[in-house]
């Protein structure tokens, strides 16, 4: 296993451990796999709170941060954190206004975070929302789009909620907009190399020198399909269209687009992704808002991109251009 | 005579030795339409269930059962089989036996608890199909051997009954068609852990 | 090769047009493999230059910004831009306060940049001064401290001495700093799997599944020696050790460090490698100062991390703690 | 008889195209050591000489060839290799012919200029030997075909004689002792672009 680690067993928590370590400014870790801002909740703000697996930084953690997240818990790598992690960052983000649970569609984690919700209501009495991210389009037909899973679009979420509960918006209002930004979210991903869990200590899927997964999650899953490896232009064309096949775009819409490293794959190409994505996107009349380039979420080594276009209306927009600050993203 | 937590803790030790030998086969199970955590998720939860001392009273003893799963292996898996240990601690709350043939019961409680939880259904092929065959199996007996029989023989023809079909819950749906021909992961976990306890 | 890019000999133009395009409010590009910030030049101000081969996201052009780099020329991956390109990188910093070209001690780099210093000097009369970074302690003894080359050390000197310029200090006081930058940083590398340069289309060294290149550099370079693969823990020591071996720190020293990125490791391995060198560095009473931890340097794909300290006198501290903005780095 | 403008061009054409065929060989060198990237370097600007149309001005036609290894090939290698052309140039400012017998003294020029560009000096194991090496072997010939062989020989005897010491430039120089035993590959460029010449 090519990772840069002590004990397997170890990997999460000495990671997290760093981390607060390298920014105590922003995150703190009031209890084990709980992490929250520096200063803790904010009175009278509605609080977000997120939660899964590790090995998606900076997804879940790393964006708990001013106008973003309140709290996140984090479970093993690729893992759900347990109810009683979820409910703990609820309690560490109530600052009296609520809180809105801002996550990935996943079995485990939506079981645990639905647990977590009775526990806080129940001994906290902390009113509480639920907003799943279900952007991958590959992952269900749009019949069943409430099925998706969730991947990078999680981050316009964060962002967009994270600016509208910072202006000291109520419950209703914050879920509301989180919800109008997951319903505006797509994604698509693909992936050249798989990445390691390091308690299994091998790679889940091979693939071979010239092939390529298609609608790849973050878990280190196998893509839905597998295909020759192409060149970037094609493969951002496909991306693109399985996107605006979706949820189609007409001239004068404003979009945002998250061309997001799944790891290992270098900026570089992700700019030579972006290049095309742009053209085609400019090509249909579409303006691209606030475009984000570069690792939000990723699954640790994986070599591979995705491709998130989120839809904007005008509030999503001013929302998106809000200030913001966390270790791996600062606006304004 | 019926079972007693001193049982359960001797079963649980059983079922935790069998799912360290198969984590490898389970997680490559699950890797193959997943994310292949189901044999990390299995071995520990059942290592920290062994590990757990257990109280007589057997409601309280299956609740630790849960505890256990609920805080090491908080996956989809483990958080049914915790929610499946839950509805077989309220079923013998305040007890210290629960007769043989109560296990049908139990496991029927069980599956709604599970399906309720993960919002499943039966015929998608998963751990709840399975929890139903064995519910079925066990029902009106009343004594250990032709029980474990009974159930052991239901897991088996469970597997074949739905190895053919598309998963439709968890990872493994996505992959429609390519599921069919392959064991759903949560089933074969539950067929090892029938293994564990005939001592296999 | 597993990248996603088109004609491989294309991989730097179509990087640069999408990295201009996704960030026009940061960077532009006047002419062909020269980025300059999107404003131009600031009258006034020193004027300060970086280059070298692409295929280092950030570095080189991700750090033209505000307190940091004003112009960067850049070559083909891990290639030398052209004399020429430099020059041409040096006009478009030039605010009538002079030029300092600040890079990697690389011979190709150095020989470039020397002709394209005579060239500015004598058709366009702009001052310039010369700083190497030279941090790279495996690659030379430290009686030969002047050959080693250039690594993430670079990073401290865009920072100390752009946020020095920034503030209109005139070029010997700027090259002073930068100079005293460059010699108050030690680096060290390590690898655990290649990466592969476009053009050649295949990886340059090869490594076993259990072993690790120690004393790597950054483009692609095998490493000095080869060993190993250890624990977390261990290697970060053996770093550490050797950094301070060669620039040995008292109780009350004032570091930063940089645990970098080479690529492919994720921040979840940075941190634990971070969380080790701190407890270390303040075991020693070492006061750690604006730790980054991330991709600061790296070498497209590659495997691997690399670990700078950086000995801070009052000014420098300052320095690195004062106001920047790149894509990449925003401070205040 | 000396050489013009147009014996510059053919002996561009034959070098570029040897360089195409040797371009993995030097890679695979230089990547021992180094960057891998010398093959690239030298069939990059080899390419891009051959195919500029060389003035008849044999110093400008030498100029042209330095700005086209200036212009795509700006590494160590690329960049000595422009060096030393611009030294020819010099050498042949405003003629339509030199002699061979001057091919000695401008190799003599082209190695100091490439000193002094590179801080280098002559016995750390690099191109500088090998075009020192040349300069010795070319010095007062003054017909291509025995010139031509010197060269070759010494090509050869300077490898064989540098093979076996360490690296004292450029990258390979921090492998110190493991560069002992392995050619330098900026002196294997230079003596595969000697085949080239000789049609090889
Ligand atoms: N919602 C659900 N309802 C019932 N069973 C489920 C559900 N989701 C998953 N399963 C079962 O769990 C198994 C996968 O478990 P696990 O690997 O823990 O899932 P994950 O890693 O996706 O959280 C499946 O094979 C299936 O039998
Ligand atoms: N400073 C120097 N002086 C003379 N020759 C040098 C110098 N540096 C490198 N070389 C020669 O160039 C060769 C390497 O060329 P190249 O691969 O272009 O270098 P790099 O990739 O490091 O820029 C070496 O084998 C050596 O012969
Ligand atoms: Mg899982
Ligand atoms: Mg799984
Ligand atoms: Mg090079
Ligand atoms: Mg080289």
């Amino acid at each position: 296993m090519k990772k840069i680690l002590n004990n397997p067993a170890d990997y999460v928590d000495e990671m997290l451990d760093g981390m607060i370590a390298a920014h105590p400014d922003i995150y703190a870790q009031p209890s084990p796999r709980v992490v929250s801002r520096a200063g803790g909740a904010t009175q009278g703000k509605v609080g977000i709170v997120t939660g899964g697996g590790s090995g998606h930084l900076p997804i879940f953690t790393g964006y708990v941060g001013k106008g973003l997240l309140d709290a996140a818990a984090i479970g093993d790598v690729f893992a759900s954190p347990s109810a009683e992690q979820m409910a703990e960052s609820m309690r560490q983000a109530h600052g009296g206004a609520g809180v809105l649970r801002l996550y990935g569609n996943y079995g485990g984690d939506v079981m645990n975070f639905d647990m977590a919700g009775e526990t806080v209501e129940l001994e906290d009495d902390i009113a509480s929302t639920t907003v799943l991210l279900a952007d991958d389009v590959v992952s269900a037909p749009p019949e069943e789009a409430e099925k998706r899973r969730g991947v990078a679009g999680m981050v316009y979420a964060f962002k967009i909620a994270g600016a509208k509960a910072e202006e000291m918006a109520d419950l209703e209002t914050v879920t509301a907009v989180a919800q109008k930004t997951a319903d505006a979210c797509r994604s698509i991903g693909m992936a050249l190399t798989p990445c390691t869990v390091p308690q299994a200590g091998k790679p889940t899927f091979e693939l071979g020198e010239n092939e390529m997964e298609m609608g790849m999650g973050i878990h280190g899953e196998p893509g839905i399909w597998r295909d020759a490896l192409k060149q970037a232009d094609a493969i951002t064309d496909e991306m693109i269209e399985r996107l605006t096949a979706d949820m189609p775009l007409a001239s004068g819409d404003h979009v945002s687009i998250l061309v997001n490293s799944l790891g290992a794959t270098p900026p570089e190409e992700l700019y030579i992704m972006y290049r095309r994505a742009k053209a085609r996107l400019e090509g249909a009349g579409v303006s691209i808002v606030s475009p984000l380039v570069g690792r939000y979420a990723t699954s640790m080594e994986m070599t591979g991109a995705t491709v998130t276009l989120c839809k904007l209306d005008d509030e999503m927009e001013a929302l998106l251009k809000a200030p913001c600050h966390c270790a791996y993203w600062t606006v304004g | 005579m019926g079972f007693a937590s001193s049982d359960l803790a001797a079963a649980a030790e059983r079922v935790a030795r069998k799912a360290e030998t198969v984590a490898d086969e389970l997680n490559v199970q699950d890797g193959k339409l997943g994310d292949g955590d189901l044999g990390i998720t299995v071995s520990k939860g059942w290592r920290e269930a062994a590990s757990v001392d257990l109280p007589d009273d057997l409601g309280r003893a299956f609740l630790e059962l849960s505890k256990a799963f609920q805080r090491v292996s908080p996956s989809s898996y483990g958080t049914l089989v915790a929610t499946g240990l839950m509805a077989a601690a309220k079923a013998t709350k305040g007890r210290k036996e629960a007769g043989w043939d109560e296990i049908g019961p139990i496991l029927v409680q069980a599956r709604d608890a599970m399906m309720a939880r993960g919002k499943g259904e039966l015929g998608q092929k998963s751990v709840l199909d399975m929890v139903d065959a064995l519910a079925a199996a066990a029902d009106g007996l009343d004594t250990p051997a032709p029980l474990l029989k009974a159930i052991d023989t239901a897991a088996t023809e469970c597997l074949d009954a739905f190895r053919d079909k598309p998963n439709g819950l968890g990872r493994a749906r996505m992959f429609g068609e390519k599921s069919i021909g392959l064991d759903d992961p949560g089933m074969l976990a539950a067929r090892r852990m029938i293994d564990g306890l005939l001592d296999r």
